[in-house]
């Protein structure tokens, strides 16, 4: 344990939480919910909620088409599926259902990860043939925005639904292979500043990352191509690594060295390090 | 970096080994189906069912779409709904055909599933719907005209429709005849709503709302 | 022959690591995934939506769910629907709490999206349904008593609501006032709803049938 | 080709679209469709329609229950999954599609046989749940009877989403592996008395018959655990393996001798051929 970003990270996915229960209490400084808010004036826009209702109404309203694009500048800057890891409720919950199952599989492998995508692309074909914002109605993560803001229990079952399946029968299936919100954040990701960098001369090779990590695939260039940070965009930036690797062979930043023995300068992977 | 862009291609080639066709058509057969099924179709909020139907949503669970009752309708009033949750159920469009009663109950008697209530014999105590006035201000006898064609086409003539004698205070000397809606005795069968001469009905059948038991009574 | 029972057991096992509670499992949540999408919620067949929605499909895509315009209205009248396809849009449940018709609408200003029209300024020209009485039989004043809440109660007392004195044929010698809804100016706010001192109302808010533009207007 | 039981099936098939189509050419001897149907007097019914209907409404009229169970004892007899392969339209038409399919790899093993069996499980909760028949609205099976007693054509659009998948990505993947119908029937099959016998001192592991199959899963055990007919239940009887067999190796009946070398008999397989 080198780091500590797991301290952060819950207080940013505990605090997701107070904001959205906020109003029942009585503040007014946010409204809403992930879909679009109002935070302190400043109104916010999922882009995926924005792109369904544009497409399938017609309806375009500039400060909410002005909303999507600041939060998506927010996420691209902090890394896509920085969203994944540090707010989203169906995340935190199915983070700390995992603690709770039988069959912990860290990183279970069911779906690959580019299920999502497909999934991404009918929804946005479904809006479009039929004007019904699919992912809006099926959406877990709009159901328990509105569970906490609302009260609203009943569709619980849902979130319900997908912790039961993922601690039985698929590990970890939702929100790493059926989330098209987390599909669309991944492909923003993919050109995001803010990266996990990897320090080849300091790895052991013991493997503590790759056993911790939620979606590990995105590791496997380190070694299997001599990459000297992680690219994909389906990392969640969630700095799990960090915190376990006892040698600080990872670090998080917008800028990377090239490192002098780096697969990038000399052509190929100098040493392969099993996973 | 290029070399550094592959991410999770290792089982993806393995899990759709239709290469880049397969997602195309994941999403078009998504969309075909979510418009089968998210789109509504003609039949949609109220449905008026034929004649007999069990309570709405047991109605939807009993009924094996299975088509016997409109094949049975020997004026094709039965039509079978083509989108949702209902498909495959059936259903009267009655601007187009409405319900014209049939003493002997055809539909009811094909009925496989008891969907249609096997009890159901009399047409009198049918309840598909109730027949509402849905504009008052467009209904030519209610603007005082002689118009009277739900009325007189009404297969319960003076019963579920009847002319009620009102003064007209536009002109002051003519009576408007306005048509009522008795709802104890309506059956919902849609003649009203298929004959009413106006571009859009001003008269149409709706969900019957359940009799009140109430102290006012008299 | 027990030995020769094998069948397809070779990948099922690689599909489904989870034994014998994954099948149970999977029908468990597909049973609550089906009991939020396929049952109906409190607010089905129409729905009253609140001030300045639009058409009713495409308010269902343009409408994120976020809850913003429930938050907003000072009254709690907005509630969400929580059941099938439109789960998380706002609706009014009229008998519970009806629509007060505030005069900054903020709500419209609440909303994102422009699922409700943020052209939508004047309360007069709100249009959410339609006031009908749906049980004529029912309703006191038709019955010849004097109740009028409907109509004292109406935002737009003697333009939405107007009682008319009509001829009382049990007793031969009072008078009917009979509430008469007069579609060009009422809003649907529910107001008439939520007062109808009848157990269940005998004025319901209903869809707005679309002005007809005919030849016989005069 | 030593077998010539294509003819009568495609006639069978061919027979079903016929009278289902009936109806619209005047006919009055056949109406209604396979979940229930009334032919020459006689009422029918899908044993899976009738439970979904009597579990979600709780409405039961004697005559719909004789009907189900009349059909239920037919297809016990002919082997229940022979209605897939002799009857149902949405197996001829995948059967058709097939032929055109760019990727045509006889019985695809995209999903195991037994997930139908979860996704039956699946529909009868549901139905127990929400009263809703989540398989009679989903069905392409009613949607195709439909179409062609009512010309129905709207709903065509998810027999066709069936096809387009099969034929791109998943090749048999409706019938093979998720019908819940073909899961009840195959239920039923497996007790079955009319099965397809295997001589094994006639087969010269050509292997023909695994090709040929639309569920080879169902010949292994001929030669894994050296049995002497098929007894799982997901055999469709479409008699595809009497037909191409050079040896007439394979064989349809009510009974079976026990054969002198079968493992049945000597209690191990005496040669194993590679399938």
């Amino acid at each position: 344990m080198t780091s500590r970003w797991w301290l952060p990270r819950r207080a940013v996915q505990t605090g997701t939480i107070l904001l959205l229960a906020s109003p029942v209490a009585g503040f007014t400084f946010f409204s809403g919910n992930l879909a679009s808010a109002e935070l302190a004036g400043v109104r916010l826009s999922d882009p995926l909620a924005c792109l369904q209702a544009v497409i399938g109404s017609g309806v375009l309203i500039p400060s909410f088409l002005f909303g999507a694009l600041l939060v998506t500048s927010g996420y691209f800057v902090f890394g896509g599926r920085s969203f994944c890891g540090w707010v989203c409720p169906v995340g935190f919950l199915t983070e700390l259902g995992e603690k709770f199952s039988s069959k912990v599989r860290r990183g279970g492998r069911f779906l690959p990860l580019a299920t999502g995508r497909y999934i991404l692309a009918a929804v946005l074909v479904t809006v479009a043939a039929t004007g019904v914002p699919l992912f809006e109605v099926l959406s877990p993560i709009g159901i328990m925005g509105r569970a906490i803001a609302f009260a609203s229990l009943v569709p619980l079952l849902v979130p319900a639904a997908i912790l039961l399946v993922e601690g039985v029968a698929a590990p970890r299936v939702w929100c790493r292979s059926l989330c098209p919100l987390g599909a669309f954040y991944a492909i923003i990701a993919r050109f995001s500043p803010l990266k996990v960098g990897f320090h080849r001369e300091r790895c052991t090779g013991c493997g503590d990352c790759v056993a911790v990590c939620p979606v590990p695939e995105v590791l496997e260039p380190l070694w299997d191509q001599g990459a000297c940070r992680v690219c994909a965009g389906e990392c969640t930036r969630c700095l799990a690594c960090l915190d376990i690797c006892p040698e600080r062979a990872l670090s998080v930043g917008f800028r990377f060295k090239k490192e002098p023995h780096s697969v990038t300068d000399v052509g190929r992977p100098i040493e392969k390090s099993a996973p | 970096m290029p070399k550094e862009r592959d991410d999770s291609g290792i089982s993806r080639r393995r899990f759709l080994k239709g290469g880049a066709l397969a997602p195309l058509a994941l999403a078009l057969a998504t969309a075909g189906g979510a418009s089968v099924y998210l789109r509504p179709g003609e039949a949609h909020g109220f449905v008026l069912r034929p004649p007999g139907a069990i309570a709405a949503r047991r109605f939807l669970a009993a009924c094996v779409r299975c088509g016997k009752c409109a094949q049975a309708c020997p004026y094709h009033a039965i039509r079978l709904q083509d989108r949702s949750v209902g498909i495959g159920t059936p259903y009267i469009a009655a601007r187009q055909i409405p319900c014209y009663l049939c003493p002997d109950l055809p539909c009811v008697k094909a009925c496989p599933s008891g969907a249609l209530d096997p009890k159901t014999t009399e047409v009198e105590k049918v309840r598909m719907g109730t027949a509402q006035i849905v504009d008052r201000e467009g209904c030519l006898s209610i603007r005082g005209l002689r118009c009277e064609v739900c009325y007189r086409q009404c297969p319960l003539i003076d019963q579920a429709i009847t002319l009620e004698p009102r003064h007209n205070p536009r002109t002051g000397e003519h009576t408007i005849m306005e048509p009522v809606v008795h709802r104890e005795k309506c059956v919902g069968c849609g003649v009203c709503e298929n004959a009413c001469v106006l571009p859009k009905p001003v008269i149409v059948v709706r969900e019957t709302v359940e009799v009140q038991r109430d102290s006012y009574d008299f």
